[in-house]
Protein backbone atom coordinates (compact mmCIF):
# COMPACT_ATOMS: atom_id res chain seq x y z
CA UNK A 1 0.00 0.00 0.00
CA UNK A 2 1.40 3.51 -1.10
CA UNK A 3 2.23 5.98 2.06
CA UNK A 4 -0.46 8.05 0.96
CA UNK A 5 -3.16 5.72 0.58
CA UNK A 6 -2.12 4.11 4.20
CA UNK A 7 -2.07 7.88 5.75
CA UNK A 8 -5.79 7.80 4.72
CA UNK A 9 -6.69 4.08 6.03
CA UNK A 10 -4.84 5.25 9.40
CA UNK A 11 -6.94 8.24 9.38
CA UNK A 12 -10.12 6.94 8.75
CA UNK A 13 -9.48 4.11 10.99
CA UNK A 14 -8.61 6.35 14.33
CA UNK A 15 -11.33 8.84 12.99
CA UNK A 16 -14.12 5.26 13.20
CA UNK A 17 -12.72 4.25 16.20
CA UNK A 18 -14.39 4.99 19.50
CA UNK A 19 -11.15 4.57 22.13
CA UNK A 20 -7.09 4.64 21.11
CA UNK A 21 -6.15 2.32 18.90
CA UNK A 22 -3.30 0.03 19.11
CA UNK A 23 -0.13 0.78 16.91
CA UNK A 24 0.07 -3.22 16.62
CA UNK A 25 -3.88 -2.70 15.25
CA UNK A 26 -2.92 -0.31 12.41
CA UNK A 27 -0.06 -1.69 10.75
CA UNK A 28 -1.87 -4.88 10.38
CA UNK A 29 -4.57 -2.77 8.58
CA UNK A 30 -2.64 -1.58 6.02
CA UNK A 31 -0.30 -4.49 6.36
CA UNK A 32 3.13 -2.49 6.93
CA UNK A 33 5.32 -3.45 9.36
CA UNK A 34 5.26 -1.62 12.81
CA UNK A 35 8.21 0.47 12.63
CA UNK A 36 7.09 2.04 9.15
CA UNK A 37 3.82 2.53 10.29
CA UNK A 38 5.07 4.53 13.40
CA UNK A 39 7.01 6.53 11.10
CA UNK A 40 4.06 7.64 8.93
CA UNK A 41 1.95 8.23 12.58
CA UNK A 42 4.44 10.16 13.24
CA UNK A 43 4.18 12.59 9.85
CA UNK A 44 0.47 12.46 10.27
CA UNK A 45 0.82 14.26 13.86
CA UNK A 46 3.05 16.61 12.77
CA UNK A 47 0.51 17.42 10.31
CA UNK A 48 -1.78 18.36 12.47
CA UNK A 49 0.20 21.02 14.04
CA UNK A 50 -0.67 23.13 11.35
CA UNK A 51 -2.39 26.41 12.68
CA UNK A 52 -5.22 25.44 10.58
CA UNK A 53 -6.50 22.45 11.88
CA UNK A 54 -9.02 21.77 14.70
CA UNK A 55 -7.61 18.20 15.90
CA UNK A 56 -4.54 16.61 16.79
CA UNK A 57 -3.32 12.90 16.30
CA UNK A 58 -2.18 11.92 19.77
CA UNK A 59 -0.40 8.74 21.34
CA UNK A 60 -2.68 8.33 23.93
CA UNK A 61 -2.97 4.73 26.15
CA UNK A 62 -0.99 2.90 24.00
CA UNK A 63 -2.52 3.76 21.22
CA UNK A 64 -3.57 6.58 18.54
CA UNK A 65 -6.23 8.94 18.73
CA UNK A 66 -7.61 12.19 17.06
CA UNK A 67 -8.37 14.78 20.11
CA UNK A 68 -9.81 18.46 19.28
CA UNK A 69 -7.12 20.83 20.38
CA UNK A 70 -6.90 22.19 23.82
CA UNK A 71 -7.09 25.97 23.15
CA UNK A 72 -10.64 25.13 20.73
CA UNK A 73 -12.13 24.14 24.40
CA UNK A 74 -14.07 27.37 24.90
CA UNK A 75 -15.70 26.91 21.73
CA UNK A 76 -17.09 23.80 22.50
CA UNK A 77 -18.23 23.98 25.78
CA UNK A 78 -20.84 26.28 23.83
CA UNK A 79 -21.92 23.08 22.69
CA UNK A 80 -21.98 21.40 25.95
CA UNK A 81 -25.23 23.41 27.14
CA UNK A 82 -27.39 22.53 24.06
CA UNK A 83 -29.79 25.34 23.75
CA UNK A 84 -33.13 24.13 23.22
CA UNK A 85 -35.33 26.22 20.77
CA UNK A 86 -37.23 23.81 19.25
CA UNK A 87 -40.84 23.57 20.30
CA UNK A 88 -43.01 20.58 21.06
CA UNK A 89 -43.59 17.84 19.14
CA UNK A 90 -47.50 16.83 18.24
CA UNK A 91 -47.28 13.40 20.32
CA UNK A 92 -45.98 15.71 23.62
CA UNK A 93 -48.39 18.81 23.15
CA UNK A 94 -51.22 15.81 23.22
CA UNK A 95 -49.51 14.21 25.81
CA UNK A 96 -49.07 17.81 27.66
CA UNK A 97 -52.63 18.27 26.79
CA UNK A 98 -53.92 15.02 28.52
CA UNK A 99 -52.48 15.73 31.80
CA UNK A 100 -53.09 19.48 32.09
CA UNK A 101 -56.85 18.75 32.16
CA UNK A 102 -56.91 15.22 33.35
CA UNK A 103 -54.17 15.55 36.11
CA UNK A 104 -53.21 13.49 38.41
CA UNK A 105 -53.08 11.13 35.58
CA UNK A 106 -51.16 7.81 34.80
CA UNK A 107 -49.26 6.59 31.86
CA UNK A 108 -51.26 3.53 31.20
CA UNK A 109 -54.44 6.48 30.94
CA UNK A 110 -52.93 8.53 28.72
CA UNK A 111 -51.69 6.09 26.64
CA UNK A 112 -55.50 4.73 26.29
CA UNK A 113 -56.69 7.99 25.63
CA UNK A 114 -53.93 8.53 22.80
CA UNK A 115 -54.14 4.95 21.55
CA UNK A 116 -50.35 4.92 21.18
CA UNK A 117 -46.95 4.35 23.99
CA UNK A 118 -46.62 7.55 24.88
CA UNK A 119 -43.26 7.04 27.14
CA UNK A 120 -40.81 9.11 25.03
CA UNK A 121 -43.35 12.59 24.78
CA UNK A 122 -43.72 11.76 28.79
CA UNK A 123 -39.80 11.83 28.65
CA UNK A 124 -39.46 15.13 26.80
CA UNK A 125 -41.97 16.72 29.20
CA UNK A 126 -40.55 15.37 32.46
CA UNK A 127 -36.88 16.61 31.02
CA UNK A 128 -38.69 20.02 29.95
CA UNK A 129 -39.84 20.67 33.50
CA UNK A 130 -43.47 20.28 32.25
CA UNK A 131 -44.88 17.51 34.13
CA UNK A 132 -43.47 15.71 37.62
CA UNK A 133 -44.82 12.93 39.01
CA UNK A 134 -47.28 13.64 41.88
CA UNK A 135 -47.29 10.80 44.49
CA UNK A 136 -48.73 7.07 43.26
CA UNK A 137 -52.00 5.42 42.54
CA UNK A 138 -53.26 3.16 45.16
CA UNK A 139 -53.80 -0.06 43.55
CA UNK A 140 -52.14 -2.92 41.62
CA UNK A 141 -48.51 -1.92 40.67
CA UNK A 142 -48.96 1.76 42.54
CA UNK A 143 -48.46 3.50 39.43
CA UNK A 144 -46.90 6.57 39.11
CA UNK A 145 -48.92 9.85 39.15
CA UNK A 146 -48.26 12.91 36.71
CA UNK A 147 -49.33 16.28 36.64
CA UNK A 148 -48.44 19.71 35.57
CA UNK A 149 -45.64 22.14 37.44
CA UNK A 150 -45.29 25.46 38.16
CA UNK A 151 -42.94 25.80 35.11
CA UNK A 152 -46.02 24.92 32.81
CA UNK A 153 -47.83 27.54 34.69
CA UNK A 154 -45.51 29.82 33.97
CA UNK A 155 -44.68 29.08 30.19
CA UNK A 156 -48.54 29.65 29.47
CA UNK A 157 -49.21 32.38 30.98
CA UNK A 158 -51.48 30.73 33.48
CA UNK A 159 -52.31 32.23 37.29
CA UNK A 160 -53.44 28.41 38.09
CA UNK A 161 -54.87 25.33 36.96
CA UNK A 162 -58.25 26.80 36.97
CA UNK A 163 -57.40 29.46 34.22
CA UNK A 164 -57.07 26.63 31.60
CA UNK A 165 -60.25 27.50 28.79
CA UNK A 166 -62.84 25.36 28.83
CA UNK A 167 -63.26 23.32 26.87
CA UNK A 168 -65.03 23.42 23.52
CA UNK A 169 -68.42 20.73 23.91
CA UNK A 170 -68.00 17.60 22.62
CA UNK A 171 -71.29 16.38 20.75
CA UNK A 172 -72.65 13.11 22.44
CA UNK A 173 -73.41 10.34 20.47
CA UNK B 1 -41.23 -34.28 6.40
CA UNK B 2 -43.50 -32.78 3.50
CA UNK B 3 -41.74 -31.07 0.44
CA UNK B 4 -42.71 -27.61 -0.97
CA UNK B 5 -42.36 -25.63 -3.83
CA UNK B 6 -41.14 -21.79 -2.76
CA UNK B 7 -43.83 -19.99 -3.86
CA UNK B 8 -42.70 -16.15 -4.04
CA UNK B 9 -44.48 -14.13 -1.22
CA UNK B 10 -46.08 -10.76 -2.01
CA UNK B 11 -47.30 -8.44 0.55
CA UNK B 12 -50.16 -6.94 -1.34
CA UNK B 13 -52.64 -7.46 -4.57
CA UNK B 14 -50.77 -4.75 -6.32
CA UNK B 15 -47.26 -6.13 -6.33
CA UNK B 16 -48.78 -9.43 -7.26
CA UNK B 17 -50.25 -7.89 -10.70
CA UNK B 18 -47.25 -6.27 -11.42
CA UNK B 19 -45.19 -9.65 -10.83
CA UNK B 20 -47.64 -11.43 -13.13
CA UNK B 21 -47.07 -8.12 -15.48
CA UNK B 22 -43.60 -8.44 -15.48
CA UNK B 23 -43.50 -12.59 -15.76
CA UNK B 24 -45.40 -12.13 -19.16
CA UNK B 25 -42.94 -8.50 -19.96
CA UNK B 26 -46.22 -6.88 -20.75
CA UNK B 27 -46.43 -3.01 -20.57
CA UNK B 28 -49.10 -2.02 -17.44
CA UNK B 29 -50.89 0.10 -20.01
CA UNK B 30 -51.12 -3.05 -22.24
CA UNK B 31 -52.98 -5.11 -19.74
CA UNK B 32 -55.54 -7.94 -20.31
CA UNK B 33 -57.92 -7.85 -18.08
CA UNK B 34 -59.47 -11.39 -18.96
CA UNK B 35 -56.02 -13.00 -18.70
CA UNK B 36 -54.78 -11.46 -15.98
CA UNK B 37 -57.57 -11.80 -13.66
CA UNK B 38 -57.25 -16.00 -14.36
CA UNK B 39 -53.62 -15.66 -13.46
CA UNK B 40 -54.71 -13.36 -10.44
CA UNK B 41 -57.15 -16.36 -9.18
CA UNK B 42 -55.01 -18.84 -10.16
CA UNK B 43 -51.93 -17.27 -8.00
CA UNK B 44 -54.61 -16.85 -4.81
CA UNK B 45 -55.75 -20.75 -5.33
CA UNK B 46 -51.79 -21.61 -5.30
CA UNK B 47 -51.59 -19.58 -1.86
CA UNK B 48 -54.15 -21.14 -0.29
CA UNK B 49 -53.16 -24.84 -1.32
CA UNK B 50 -49.72 -24.12 0.37
CA UNK B 51 -51.11 -22.51 3.30
CA UNK B 52 -50.49 -18.91 2.65
CA UNK B 53 -53.07 -16.44 4.39
CA UNK B 54 -55.13 -14.72 1.91
CA UNK B 55 -55.89 -11.73 3.50
CA UNK B 56 -58.39 -9.83 2.45
CA UNK B 57 -56.76 -6.98 0.13
CA UNK B 58 -56.06 -9.78 -2.09
CA UNK B 59 -59.74 -10.79 -2.10
CA UNK B 60 -60.97 -7.39 -2.64
CA UNK B 61 -58.78 -6.68 -5.49
CA UNK B 62 -60.22 -10.37 -7.13
CA UNK B 63 -63.35 -8.94 -6.87
CA UNK B 64 -62.45 -6.04 -8.31
CA UNK B 65 -60.94 -7.51 -11.36
CA UNK B 66 -63.64 -9.77 -12.01
CA UNK B 67 -66.30 -6.56 -11.68
CA UNK B 68 -64.15 -5.05 -14.39
CA UNK B 69 -64.36 -7.89 -16.44
CA UNK B 70 -67.65 -8.74 -16.85
CA UNK B 71 -68.80 -5.02 -16.62
CA UNK B 72 -70.04 -2.65 -13.68
CA UNK B 73 -72.43 -4.64 -11.82
CA UNK B 74 -73.74 -1.52 -9.22
CA UNK B 75 -75.62 0.35 -10.36
CA UNK B 76 -74.45 4.17 -10.90
CA UNK B 77 -76.93 5.56 -8.59
CA UNK B 78 -75.68 3.76 -5.64
CA UNK B 79 -71.65 4.63 -6.45
CA UNK B 80 -72.54 8.56 -5.86
CA UNK B 81 -74.93 7.60 -2.76
CA UNK B 82 -72.24 5.70 -0.60
CA UNK B 83 -68.58 7.54 -1.49
CA UNK B 84 -67.23 4.82 0.68
CA UNK B 85 -68.45 2.27 -1.17
CA UNK B 86 -66.56 3.86 -4.12
CA UNK B 87 -63.84 2.07 -3.35
CA UNK B 88 -64.62 -1.41 -5.03
CA UNK B 89 -65.49 -0.19 -8.17
CA UNK B 90 -62.81 0.37 -10.28
CA UNK B 91 -62.14 0.49 -14.69
CA UNK B 92 -59.81 -0.75 -16.28
CA UNK B 93 -58.17 3.28 -16.41
CA UNK B 94 -58.18 3.31 -12.53
CA UNK B 95 -56.52 -0.21 -11.77
CA UNK B 96 -53.68 0.52 -14.03
CA UNK B 97 -53.35 4.37 -12.97
CA UNK B 98 -53.09 2.08 -9.49
CA UNK B 99 -50.45 -0.13 -10.76
CA UNK B 100 -48.27 3.05 -12.65
CA UNK B 101 -48.37 4.85 -9.03
CA UNK B 102 -47.56 1.84 -7.02
CA UNK B 103 -44.70 0.94 -9.37
CA UNK B 104 -43.02 4.49 -9.01
CA UNK B 105 -42.64 3.97 -4.99
CA UNK B 106 -42.00 0.16 -5.63
CA UNK B 107 -38.82 1.72 -7.92
CA UNK B 108 -38.46 4.62 -5.24
CA UNK B 109 -38.14 1.95 -2.48
CA UNK B 110 -35.21 0.43 -4.33
CA UNK B 111 -33.46 3.36 -4.31
CA UNK B 112 -33.80 4.12 -1.01
CA UNK B 113 -32.14 0.90 -0.26
CA UNK B 114 -29.52 2.16 -2.67
CA UNK B 115 -28.85 4.89 -0.58
CA UNK B 116 -28.94 3.24 2.42
CA UNK B 117 -26.36 0.56 1.38
CA UNK B 118 -23.93 3.46 0.30
CA UNK B 119 -24.65 4.68 3.67
CA UNK B 120 -23.66 1.51 5.38
CA UNK B 121 -19.76 2.22 3.49
CA UNK B 122 -19.26 5.18 5.96
CA UNK B 123 -18.46 5.29 9.22
CA UNK B 124 -19.15 8.60 11.58
CA UNK B 125 -17.54 8.83 14.88
CA UNK B 126 -18.96 6.88 17.38
CA UNK B 127 -19.04 8.89 20.53
CA UNK B 128 -18.91 12.82 21.18
CA UNK B 129 -16.00 14.10 22.73
CA UNK B 130 -18.37 17.06 24.22
CA UNK B 131 -18.18 14.95 27.72
CA UNK B 132 -21.24 14.05 29.69
CA UNK B 133 -23.50 16.80 29.12
CA UNK B 134 -25.05 19.12 32.16
CA UNK B 135 -28.33 19.61 33.13
CA UNK B 136 -30.09 21.10 29.81
CA UNK B 137 -31.46 24.37 30.44
CA UNK B 138 -34.52 25.31 28.07
CA UNK B 139 -35.32 28.89 27.39
CA UNK B 140 -39.04 28.41 26.06
CA UNK B 141 -39.73 24.66 26.51
CA UNK B 142 -42.91 24.69 25.12
CA UNK B 143 -41.82 26.66 21.85
CA UNK B 144 -44.76 29.00 20.92
CA UNK B 145 -47.43 26.64 21.41
CA UNK B 146 -50.45 28.60 23.56
CA UNK B 147 -52.59 27.36 26.01
CA UNK B 148 -55.56 27.98 23.41
CA UNK B 149 -53.68 25.38 21.26
CA UNK B 150 -53.78 22.82 24.77
CA UNK B 151 -57.60 23.33 24.90
CA UNK B 152 -58.14 22.65 21.13
CA UNK B 153 -55.68 20.14 20.77
CA UNK B 154 -57.20 18.01 24.06
CA UNK B 155 -60.65 18.20 22.18
CA UNK B 156 -59.44 16.46 19.48
CA UNK B 157 -57.91 14.10 21.44
CA UNK B 158 -61.01 13.32 23.09
CA UNK B 159 -62.82 13.23 19.79
CA UNK B 160 -60.62 10.54 18.65
CA UNK B 161 -60.94 9.26 21.60
CA UNK B 162 -64.32 8.43 21.00
CA UNK B 163 -64.26 7.52 17.36
CA UNK B 164 -61.61 4.86 18.45
CA UNK B 165 -63.87 3.39 20.92
CA UNK B 166 -66.70 3.14 18.46
CA UNK B 167 -64.80 1.47 16.10
CA UNK B 168 -63.53 -0.80 18.92
CA UNK B 169 -67.07 -1.98 19.77
CA UNK B 170 -68.01 -2.79 16.00
CA UNK B 171 -66.87 -6.22 15.81
CA UNK B 172 -65.44 -7.74 12.77
CA UNK B 173 -67.67 -10.16 11.20
CA UNK B 174 -66.03 -12.61 9.15
CA UNK B 175 -67.91 -14.35 6.29
CA UNK B 176 -67.05 -17.72 4.67
CA UNK B 177 -66.94 -16.99 0.59
CA UNK B 178 -68.44 -20.69 0.12
CA UNK B 179 -70.73 -20.64 2.42
CA UNK B 180 -71.80 -17.19 0.80
CA UNK B 181 -72.03 -18.72 -3.21
CA UNK B 182 -74.26 -21.86 -1.16
CA UNK B 183 -76.56 -19.99 0.10
CA UNK B 184 -77.06 -17.01 -2.66
CA UNK B 185 -77.37 -20.13 -4.85
CA UNK B 186 -80.17 -21.76 -2.59
CA UNK B 187 -82.23 -17.88 -2.15
CA UNK B 188 -82.05 -17.20 -6.25
CA UNK B 189 -82.97 -21.15 -6.57
CA UNK B 190 -85.82 -20.18 -4.36
CA UNK B 191 -87.04 -17.12 -5.78
CA UNK B 192 -85.96 -17.80 -9.34
CA UNK B 193 -85.65 -13.82 -9.52
CA UNK B 194 -83.76 -11.16 -6.96
CA UNK B 195 -82.56 -7.97 -6.79
CA UNK B 196 -78.66 -7.40 -6.17
CA UNK B 197 -79.90 -5.41 -3.19
CA UNK B 198 -81.94 -8.03 -1.50
CA UNK B 199 -79.19 -10.06 -1.13
CA UNK B 200 -77.37 -7.50 0.95
CA UNK B 201 -78.36 -7.03 4.69
CA UNK B 202 -80.33 -4.34 5.92
CA UNK B 203 -76.87 -2.36 6.34
CA UNK B 204 -74.25 -4.04 4.26
CA UNK B 205 -70.69 -3.84 5.13
CA UNK B 206 -68.01 -2.98 2.20
CA UNK B 207 -66.85 -6.64 2.55
CA UNK B 208 -70.73 -7.91 2.54
CA UNK B 209 -70.96 -6.06 -0.77
CA UNK B 210 -67.49 -7.72 -1.95
CA UNK B 211 -68.05 -11.14 -0.94
CA UNK B 212 -71.65 -10.97 -2.26
CA UNK B 213 -70.25 -9.33 -5.69
CA UNK B 214 -67.37 -12.50 -5.72
CA UNK B 215 -70.39 -15.17 -4.85
CA UNK B 216 -72.53 -14.24 -7.74
CA UNK B 217 -69.67 -13.53 -9.84
CA UNK B 218 -68.39 -16.61 -9.33
CA UNK B 219 -72.43 -18.62 -9.94
CA UNK B 220 -72.08 -16.35 -13.06
CA UNK B 221 -69.19 -18.07 -13.95
CA UNK B 222 -70.14 -21.51 -13.48
CA UNK B 223 -73.62 -21.00 -15.17
CA UNK B 224 -75.58 -20.99 -13.01
CA UNK B 225 -76.85 -17.72 -11.91
CA UNK B 226 -77.37 -15.02 -14.63
CA UNK B 227 -77.45 -11.02 -14.43
CA UNK B 228 -79.39 -8.54 -16.02
CA UNK B 229 -79.56 -5.01 -15.88
CA UNK B 230 -81.81 -2.88 -18.37
CA UNK B 231 -80.30 0.30 -17.40
CA UNK B 232 -77.68 1.55 -15.21
CA UNK B 233 -80.38 3.12 -12.64
CA UNK B 234 -82.34 -0.07 -12.73
CA UNK B 235 -81.88 -2.91 -9.74
CA UNK B 236 -79.19 -5.83 -11.31
CA UNK B 237 -81.70 -8.62 -11.45
CA UNK B 238 -79.83 -12.05 -11.02
CA UNK B 239 -82.34 -15.34 -11.86
CA UNK B 240 -81.51 -19.03 -11.26
CA UNK B 241 -80.42 -20.59 -14.75
CA UNK B 242 -79.72 -24.33 -14.24
CA UNK B 243 -81.85 -27.15 -12.23
CA UNK B 244 -81.39 -27.89 -9.34
CA UNK B 245 -79.34 -30.68 -9.62
CA UNK B 246 -76.77 -29.60 -11.39
CA UNK B 247 -76.02 -27.58 -8.06
CA UNK B 248 -74.67 -29.50 -4.84
CA UNK B 249 -74.98 -26.52 -1.75
CA UNK B 250 -71.76 -27.03 -0.14
CA UNK B 251 -72.14 -28.57 3.16
CA UNK B 252 -72.05 -26.80 6.41
CA UNK C 1 -12.03 35.27 13.86
CA UNK C 2 -9.59 34.96 10.98
CA UNK C 3 -10.43 32.12 8.24
CA UNK C 4 -7.50 30.11 9.52
CA UNK C 5 -8.93 30.31 13.30
CA UNK C 6 -12.29 29.35 12.13
CA UNK C 7 -11.44 26.57 10.34
CA UNK C 8 -9.93 24.93 12.80
CA UNK C 9 -12.67 25.46 15.46
CA UNK C 10 -15.25 24.25 12.86
CA UNK C 11 -13.23 21.42 12.67
CA UNK C 12 -13.27 20.44 16.59
CA UNK C 13 -16.73 21.25 16.29
CA UNK C 14 -18.09 19.10 14.04
CA UNK C 15 -15.29 16.07 14.59
CA UNK C 16 -16.27 16.66 18.65
CA UNK C 17 -20.22 16.55 17.78
CA UNK C 18 -20.50 13.37 16.47
CA UNK C 19 -23.57 13.77 15.29
CA UNK C 20 -24.93 16.56 12.34
CA UNK C 21 -24.04 20.38 13.49
CA UNK C 22 -26.39 22.98 11.88
CA UNK C 23 -24.95 25.97 10.41
CA UNK C 24 -26.63 28.48 12.67
CA UNK C 25 -24.81 26.72 15.21
CA UNK C 26 -21.49 26.69 13.45
CA UNK C 27 -21.78 30.01 12.30
CA UNK C 28 -22.79 31.35 16.05
CA UNK C 29 -19.50 29.65 16.91
CA UNK C 30 -17.25 31.40 15.13
CA UNK C 31 -19.40 34.75 14.88
CA UNK C 32 -19.46 34.86 11.30
CA UNK C 33 -22.63 35.41 9.48
CA UNK C 34 -24.15 31.96 8.07
CA UNK C 35 -23.40 32.97 4.04
CA UNK C 36 -20.03 33.78 5.43
CA UNK C 37 -19.79 30.23 7.29
CA UNK C 38 -21.66 27.94 4.56
CA UNK C 39 -18.49 29.53 2.07
CA UNK C 40 -15.96 28.43 4.37
CA UNK C 41 -17.21 25.02 5.13
CA UNK C 42 -17.61 24.57 1.08
CA UNK C 43 -13.82 24.97 1.15
CA UNK C 44 -13.27 22.77 3.92
CA UNK C 45 -15.12 19.84 2.26
CA UNK C 46 -13.43 20.28 -0.88
CA UNK C 47 -10.11 20.17 1.15
CA UNK C 48 -11.42 16.86 2.63
CA UNK C 49 -11.24 15.51 -0.82
CA UNK C 50 -7.88 15.07 -1.30
CA UNK C 51 -6.40 11.40 -1.65
CA UNK C 52 -4.32 11.48 1.36
CA UNK C 53 -7.50 12.27 3.07
CA UNK C 54 -9.53 9.00 4.71
CA UNK C 55 -12.37 11.35 6.04
CA UNK C 56 -15.06 13.86 4.31
CA UNK C 57 -17.11 16.88 5.10
CA UNK C 58 -20.47 16.20 4.23
CA UNK C 59 -23.58 18.28 4.79
CA UNK C 60 -25.86 15.44 6.10
CA UNK C 61 -29.66 16.01 7.51
CA UNK C 62 -29.32 19.96 7.43
CA UNK C 63 -26.11 19.92 9.29
CA UNK C 64 -22.21 18.98 8.79
CA UNK C 65 -20.37 15.72 9.77
CA UNK C 66 -17.32 14.40 9.09
CA UNK C 67 -17.52 10.58 7.36
CA UNK C 68 -15.03 8.12 6.63
CA UNK C 69 -14.60 8.24 2.51
CA UNK C 70 -16.73 4.72 1.45
CA UNK C 71 -13.67 3.50 -0.12
CA UNK C 72 -12.06 2.79 3.13
CA UNK C 73 -14.82 0.42 4.24
CA UNK C 74 -13.03 -2.94 3.91
CA UNK C 75 -10.43 -1.53 6.07
CA UNK C 76 -12.44 -0.80 8.75
CA UNK C 77 -15.25 -3.59 9.03
CA UNK C 78 -13.12 -4.68 12.41
CA UNK C 79 -13.96 -1.75 14.15
CA UNK C 80 -17.35 -0.20 14.70
CA UNK C 81 -20.29 -0.78 12.64
CA UNK C 82 -22.31 2.01 11.16
CA UNK C 83 -25.84 2.82 11.55
CA UNK C 84 -27.62 0.02 10.41
CA UNK C 85 -30.86 0.50 8.58
CA UNK C 86 -30.73 -2.83 6.61
CA UNK C 87 -32.92 -5.37 7.65
CA UNK C 88 -35.67 -3.00 6.52
CA UNK C 89 -37.99 -5.48 4.69
CA UNK C 90 -39.69 -4.57 1.40
CA UNK C 91 -42.90 -3.63 2.65
CA UNK C 92 -41.11 -1.01 5.40
CA UNK C 93 -38.97 0.76 2.38
CA UNK C 94 -42.25 0.89 -0.17
CA UNK C 95 -43.92 2.60 2.99
CA UNK C 96 -41.00 4.81 4.16
CA UNK C 97 -40.65 5.91 -0.07
CA UNK C 98 -44.25 6.80 0.08
CA UNK C 99 -43.92 8.69 3.35
CA UNK C 100 -40.61 10.42 2.34
CA UNK C 101 -41.85 11.48 -1.33
CA UNK C 102 -45.68 12.19 -0.42
CA UNK C 103 -45.27 13.88 3.10
CA UNK C 104 -47.45 14.82 5.07
CA UNK C 105 -49.69 11.59 4.43
CA UNK C 106 -51.89 9.68 6.74
CA UNK C 107 -52.23 6.09 6.82
CA UNK C 108 -55.24 5.51 4.45
CA UNK C 109 -53.11 7.12 1.60
CA UNK C 110 -50.66 5.17 2.15
CA UNK C 111 -52.45 2.09 1.90
CA UNK C 112 -54.53 3.40 -0.80
CA UNK C 113 -50.83 3.61 -2.72
CA UNK C 114 -49.71 0.21 -1.85
CA UNK C 115 -53.06 -1.45 -1.99
CA UNK C 116 -52.74 -3.24 1.57
CA UNK C 117 -52.92 -2.78 5.02
CA UNK C 118 -49.73 -1.08 6.14
CA UNK C 119 -49.41 -0.75 9.90
CA UNK C 120 -47.28 -3.29 10.60
CA UNK C 121 -44.67 -1.64 8.44
CA UNK C 122 -45.71 1.79 10.10
CA UNK C 123 -45.28 0.93 13.20
CA UNK C 124 -41.74 -0.57 12.33
CA UNK C 125 -40.49 3.07 10.77
CA UNK C 126 -42.05 4.46 14.02
CA UNK C 127 -40.03 2.30 16.06
CA UNK C 128 -36.73 2.73 14.22
CA UNK C 129 -37.18 6.79 14.36
CA UNK C 130 -37.36 6.71 10.89
CA UNK C 131 -41.14 8.70 10.47
CA UNK C 132 -42.71 10.38 13.42
CA UNK C 133 -46.26 12.13 13.32
CA UNK C 134 -46.05 15.49 12.00
CA UNK C 135 -49.99 16.52 12.97
CA UNK C 136 -53.17 15.83 12.38
CA UNK C 137 -55.56 16.05 8.98
CA UNK C 138 -58.63 18.10 9.63
CA UNK C 139 -61.55 15.87 8.77
CA UNK C 140 -63.38 13.25 9.83
CA UNK C 141 -61.70 11.01 12.51
CA UNK C 142 -58.29 13.78 12.67
CA UNK C 143 -55.92 11.43 11.15
CA UNK C 144 -52.86 11.37 12.05
CA UNK C 145 -50.44 12.60 9.18
CA UNK C 146 -46.87 10.89 8.99
CA UNK C 147 -43.47 12.56 7.81
CA UNK C 148 -39.82 11.52 8.04
CA UNK C 149 -37.57 12.20 10.71
CA UNK C 150 -33.91 13.78 10.89
CA UNK C 151 -32.58 10.18 12.13
CA UNK C 152 -34.15 9.46 8.27
CA UNK C 153 -31.99 11.80 6.77
CA UNK C 154 -29.10 10.91 8.98
CA UNK C 155 -29.49 7.32 7.94
CA UNK C 156 -29.62 7.71 4.27
CA UNK C 157 -26.91 10.22 4.36
CA UNK C 158 -29.14 12.94 2.91
CA UNK C 159 -28.33 16.84 3.44
CA UNK C 160 -32.34 17.33 3.57
CA UNK C 161 -35.57 16.33 1.76
CA UNK C 162 -34.88 18.03 -1.56
CA UNK C 163 -31.70 15.73 -1.83
CA UNK C 164 -34.50 13.08 -2.57
CA UNK C 165 -33.33 10.92 -5.94
CA UNK C 166 -36.23 11.91 -8.13
CA UNK C 167 -39.43 10.16 -8.10
CA UNK C 168 -39.03 7.68 -11.46
CA UNK C 169 -41.11 9.25 -13.82
CA UNK C 170 -44.61 7.25 -14.80
CA UNK C 171 -43.86 6.89 -18.67
CA UNK C 172 -46.34 8.57 -20.93
CA UNK C 173 -47.75 5.86 -23.80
Amino acid sequence: MSPRKAKAVLEAIIFAAARPVPLKNLAAAVGWDEYRTELLLAEMMRECQHSRRGIELRKIAGGYQYTTKPWTAPYLEAFQRPEVTSGLSQAALETLAIIAYRQPITKVEIEDIRGVRSDSAINTLLERELIEEKGRQDGPGRPILLGTTQRFLECFGLAGLEDLPPLPKIPNK
Amino acid sequence: MSYRVKLDVFDGPLELLLHLLEQDKLDIRDIEISRITQQYLDYLATMQEYDLEVTGDFLVMAARLLQIKVGALLPEAERESEPEEHEIIYSRDELIRRLLVYRQFREAAQKLAELALRRSQVYVRPVSLLGPKGPVVYTNPVGDATVQDLASIYANTLLNWQAREEVRQVKRRTIDLTAKIGEIALLVQKYSQLAFDELLGRQPTKTDIVYTLLAVLELVKQGIVRVQQSDVNEPIIISFEKEQEDYVAPEG
